[in-house]
């Protein structure tokens, strides 16, 4: 069994549950793998492990990918188990009345996990797209847990940009919470970004995918038998299979979020063209940096070991 | 005072501090709660989270691990910190040419510095033993440093009259006299260290209080975070406890307060 | 090193020495003025003056412990530019180890001279012993009368043996009877191995009894010495009888005559009413 | 060693470390970088950011919100720690009982408590004050304890038999006496201060460093982020400056080192 | 308040007063035994004793700050349980505050007690002048000499002008003339308004010149007042003059035998060799 160290970025994200549930399945163990999975606060924590070489995979975002490649760092991601980013734009329960689209954001403050990560992007390019300038609005780290639930029920922002399980945890406290687009859903990632947006995915050094193919190979047949599995089981059936301290206290309230999430779970581990050079149209909107990178997108991932999964699948069947 | 006073005084202390948080968790002051649960959780279901903890064993690993963070911050931050602290005492011009830049050191917020230490240290334990590190010897350093300019000058002049060398002078002088100084900061430094090590392990990490709590957090599970707090503070008191034996032992020469003569 | 005792320098040498001090308010304060000062190898020799005139810091001064504005200080021919290792310098103010026992104290002097523990132990328990305190070696500092605390400074000091014993009022705190027997453990010391001794104190009949020569000092600012009478009296002496003595008697009488005019116009000068 | 050999040699050891710094991010020794760019920058780039932050003036507004939130988390953090401090010190009792509860809660880790702060005090500067205050206030509070139980007990006794009643022995004795202990634990804070506001604002915030430094964290911007961590760094060293100059002041009835006469 | 001292009741009254000292290895040292004392109202009352005897530790019952492990002291008729503020203690140790001038240092005690800063000040500047240190009002402790440091401990006490005063060798770091001078100024100030003193010193001479009554005391460990002498001299007294009257050197030959006994026999028992 080889060993691999796996960051993640904030693994209590309900995006990043194919991650723990694979590990939770056996999926690793089953493809001849021993991963360790390390917790970290956010996605570039994460990220930053993988490049100092402390962990060898990160489990997070593709945008960050993206990011890199303007900084000619060579990241590349081999399995996307998103295919919409989820996150939501979710009004304070304080602004209901007042805000009722995103053209009623300008000049207000919105809340974004932290400044210059992929939610604050995300916000930009959905307030240019609604013709907000995004300069005219005030950006404020609020984070992704309680931080942001308080800073939301107080007031404090008036609106920000959550994930699950804070926006069902929103939810369940403030029944007609108003949500301005939520990327969870098939309909509002395709408005919005015309396609599928791959949101978490398995990514690492170019150059250790390339020395790695085994492990690499491995880890996408894991994740791939991971979707299918989740997409076969219902919510209860898929929490049923989580480590306490991944559901918390509240069962009821973390199968709803999955409910809430579960379409957001890719069902081939594919990425999209499309939705990469979406990335890339998000990140150039307000990243003068990046726009004028010449970044070579077909670089920053590789479809080659999900196709060797499912050929095999397709060889079985 | 007595013992079994004093320990009932402060049994009643906590008492009534977890029927507070149970009122205002609980039931609504003019109309509204105060702490409102969601945030504060409640004495019960802390106790109940606890409990869970140390009855399925899950804690242990976790807490070992904490512990030995701790252990090793505190440890060597101390040394570290008194070493420099001595060092830079002795050598005023060293301190004067330096002396900015540890103070630009202590300044730098370690929260920022965890990806550093994540490539110099890996992520084990020793990534969050330098965060701790660097919060513990700067309150030992300070103080040291200062309490070695503090040694009357009398008893100095005496101990260079009597022949001691810079060594024995440590040793014999500038030790014991810095001594009061050193575990005023030890006190401080205590907590620190386990604040390092915990943030450490929240900001990244496989295991520990702080990747409990963390977890918690990440859930919603105020719960938890709360008792993943309450089973930290326990654990400095049990390392302050022995900090204070040490002390005692060591301090044994001072008057009492109470008997102290004139 | 100086060198050594054999030759003819003096053990103790002050030339022309001034000292003055920084004050607070960037004022200077010259304390001392043009101190001229001998004393020779194995020479006992008594300062005398008002409070305040300067006594300690002309020990300060030959203890190396302070930098003279001007003139200059040299032991045994070599002129003194940093501490004075071959001294013993018994404070005036209390100054133990407050972190150590009575016998530690002692002991330590010893064994940073590198005796080995056991060894320094013993022979500083001696020493409390002959100091009158060997009941009371475990105590710390702060558990001793004023008096004691003095005695264990001076087995403190005794205990090394230095070539120099500078000595500021060592019996003030005593009692009239234990300053006699500490004067003669200090005689008997002395005229053991002929160590140069400069000694303060305030008692005149003390500073005769016990010295070679006295010295006074006027009264500051600025103070100098002002007086050097040897003492004719013949050695050994016993201090308690030897005040009977007729030469002392005189003596006694004409040092007191010059010391009381100096108090006097000291007192004015500083301010007195 | 006068003012300016001290100024000469504090720059060399800044252009030292500033030319280390650069070789080591830049030419690779025994076939690596020592110091990978990605993590460490160089100090080109970094001056370069901190050069535009300051031409462009976008700086201003956010150091100004850190300035306020240091300034204010010192302030109240110190007087809190001295207030408390003196009032444990002179009540053993009331002491004794709480000593536990103090140590426990400098132990909790101040990150996790983020969110309460948030939601009392809200997103602005007031939540990042509250967290700078709870890592001062510790630090000053052992030491100012810890220096009111030093006092001389014959000067104490003196005090008393003059007649001094509690509140003249506080501003005649304890007082003066804590002083030196008190500056020696308001060195380590000032760095704490800032720390505790960086982190808060880190956490969550609108404007200041922290929000800068996460900023350019959040888009891997590693020259931004020293470039904030040296403007913080800068800053701390004029508020220890202003410490500094305040303690000699009222440090001015100390025997300096050099003069102590024994 | 204790009652007035128009009564008939002692100023200080110590009866079967027992102190034990407790040790850092838990052991108990019982400094003093039995010590019945009474000083009447304006009485001038000195304890001469063997170094490390117990002297001070009287003065510290007196003052309420130690508590006696058997026996009771009262005040003017009134039990002493806490500080007795009706004294005035000059300690045997350094006892300045170091972070005031010596101006500071003796206005401190009428400022506590309301008095305008201003007035105090200018009252304790003629305090200094009166103990021979008007040019150093503005210096910090450690810039004076021990003796000048006594002075102004000295000044910090009478300018309260307490009812009773409680002095542990306050004229031990001065030279014989200043000391006389020092005891002049005590005299006339306790003959004015007839204050309680209470004044330990190793200078036997000074004791009967000064005092009403003698007391003295055997060597610790447990030591008891072994003698008491009226002390048959008229007032008011020179100090300077009255050392030879006739009845001042029987008295003084008288103590002192009786002294010297104490003093060798104590020697011996605390260990001395
Ligand atoms: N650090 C200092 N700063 C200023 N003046 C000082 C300092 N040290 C001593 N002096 C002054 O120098 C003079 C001599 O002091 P010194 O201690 O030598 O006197 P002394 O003769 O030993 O007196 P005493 O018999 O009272 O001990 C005094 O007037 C004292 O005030
Ligand atoms: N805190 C203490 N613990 C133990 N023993 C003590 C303590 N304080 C004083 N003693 C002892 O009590 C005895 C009396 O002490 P005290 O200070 O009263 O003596 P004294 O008569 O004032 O002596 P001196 O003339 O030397 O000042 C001494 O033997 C001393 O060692
Ligand atoms: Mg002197
Ligand atoms: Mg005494």
């Amino acid at each position: 069994q080889t060993k691999i160290t796996l960051a993640v970025g904030g693994g209590a994200c309900l995006c990043y549950l194919p991650t723990m549930l694979a590990k939770q399945l056996g999926e690793y163990e089953k493809a001849g793998l021993n991963v360790e999975v390390v917790d970290f606060k956010g996605g570039s924590d994460a990220l930053k492990a993988v490049m100092g070489g402390s962990a060898d995979v990160v489990s997070g975002y593709f945008d960050h990918c993206v990011n890199l490649a303007a900084k000619g760092q060579a990241l590349q991601s081999f399995v996307v188990y998103d295919r919409y980013p989820g996150f939501a734009l979710v009004v304070s329960p304080k602004q209901t009345g007042a805000i009722k689209t995103i053209k009623d954001l300008k000049d207000k403050k919105v809340g974004v996990s932290a400044p210059g990560s992929s939610t604050d992007f995300f916000l930009k390019y959905m307030l240019s797209k609604a013709g907000v300038d995004p300069n005219s609005v005030g950006v404020v780290g609020v984070g992704l847990g309680a931080t942001a639930v308080a800073a939301m029920e107080q007031g404090s922002v008036d609106a920000a940009i959550m994930l699950d399980p804070a926006v069902t945890q929103l939810q369940g406290r403030n029944k007609d919470l108003r949500i301005l687009s939520d990327t969870r859903t098939q309909k509002d990632t395709m408005s919005v970004f015309g396609g599928e947006y791959p949101g978490g995915a398995l990514y690492t050094r170019a150059d250790w995918i390339a020395s790695h193919e085994k492990e690499v190979q491995a880890m996408t047949n894991a994740i791939v038998n991971t979707l299918k599995w989740i997409h076969a089981h219902t919510p209860e059936e898929i929490a049923a299979k989580m480590p306490d301290e991944y559901v918390g206290k509240d069962r009821a309230l973390y199968v709803q979020a999955l409910k809430n999430t579960l379409p957001m779970y890719s069902e081939t581990g594919r990425m999209d063209p499309k939705g990469a050079q979406a990335v890339l149209d998000v990140f150039s909107q307000s990243s003068p940096e990046i726009k004028n990178a010449k970044i070579d997108l077909s670089k920053t991932y590789t479809n080659k070991y999900v196709d060797q999964v499912n050929k095999r699948a397709d060889l079985k069947q | 005072m007595n013992r079994s006073t004093l320990l009932a005084l402060q049994i009643l202390v906590a008492v009534i501090g977890l029927a507070l948080w149970h009122v205002l968790t609980t039931y609504p002051i003019f109309g509204r709660l105060l702490l409102p649960p969601f945030f504060f959780s409640n004495p019960v279901e802390v106790a109940q989270q606890v409990v869970k903890w140390f009855s399925t064993g899950v804690i242990w690993k976790h807490l070992w691990v904490t512990l030995v963070e701790s252990v090793l911050a505190f440890v060597i931050g101390s040394i570290g910190g008194v070493f420099v602290g001595f060092w830079f005492a002795r050598q005023p011009r060293t301190a004067a040419v330096f002396d900015p830049y540890v103070k630009m050191i202590n300044a730098l917020p370690r929260v920022v510095l965890a990806p550093i230490f994540t490539l110099w240290l890996g992520l084990g334990i020793w990534s969050k033993v330098a965060l701790g590190v660097t919060l513990v010897f700067f309150i030992v350093f300070f103080n040291v440093y200062q309490g070695i300019k503090e040694v009357s000058p009398t008893v100095l002049a005496n101990a260079r009259m009597l022949g001691m060398n810079e060594r024995q002078l440590m040793r014999h002088v500038y030790w014991p006299s810095a001594l009061s100084w050193m575990f005023s900061s030890l006190h401080t430094s205590v907590g620190f260290a386990v604040v390092g090590a915990v943030v450490g392990e929240y900001l990244g990490a496989p295991a520990g209080l702080g990747y409990l709590i963390q977890q918690a957090e990440g859930v919603f599970d105020v719960a938890g975070v709360f008792a993943g707090m309450f089973v930290l503070a326990a654990f400095v008191i049990v390392i302050d406890t022995l900090v204070t034996v040490v002390e005692r032992r060591l301090l044994i020469w001072r008057p009492l307060a109470s008997e102290s003569r004139p | 090193m100086a060198p050594e005792a054999g030759n003819k320098a003096q053990a103790i040498s002050l030339k022309g020495v001034d000292v003055v001090f920084r004050l607070a308010d960037g004022g200077r304060y010259r304390a001392v003025e043009k101190a001229t000062l001998d004393v020779a190898d194995s020479e006992f020799v008594a300062i005398v003056g008002p409070t305040g005139c300067g006594k300690s810091t002309l020990l300060n001064i030959a203890a190396g412990l302070i930098q003279p504005a001007a003139g200059s200080a040299s032991i045994y021919g070599a002129p003194l530019s940093d501490l004075n290792l071959q001294a013993g310098y018994l404070f005036q103010a209390d100054a133990l180890f407050p972190w150590k026992t009575a016998l530690d104290n002692v002991a330590i002097g010893l064994e940073i001279a590198g005796m080995a523990p056991a060894q320094a132990k013993a022979k500083s328990r001696e020493w409390l012993t002959r100091v009158g305190l060997g009941a009371f070696a475990d105590r710390y500092p702060h558990m001793l009368s004023g008096g004691q605390r003095k005695r264990v400074g001076l087995a403190q000091v005794l205990i090394r043996d230095p070539k120099i014993l500078l000595m500021d009022e060592p019996f003030g705190p005593l009692d009239a009877q234990t300053r006699q027997i500490m004067g003669n453990l200090l005689l008997d010391l002395w005229s053991a191995d002929r160590k140069a001794v400069l000694f303060v104190t305030h008692d005149l009949e003390e500073a005769i009894a016990l010295s070679d020569r006295v010295v006074i000092m006027s009264a500051g600012p600025a103070a100098r010495i002002i007086g050097d009478w040897k003492v004719p009296l013949a050695r050994p002496r016993d201090i308690a009888e030897i005040k009977l003595d007729r030469s002392f008697v005189e003596l006694h009488h004409e040092i007191w005559s010059k010391l009381k005019d100096e108090v006097m116009k000291g007192y004015a000068q500083t301010g007195g009413g």
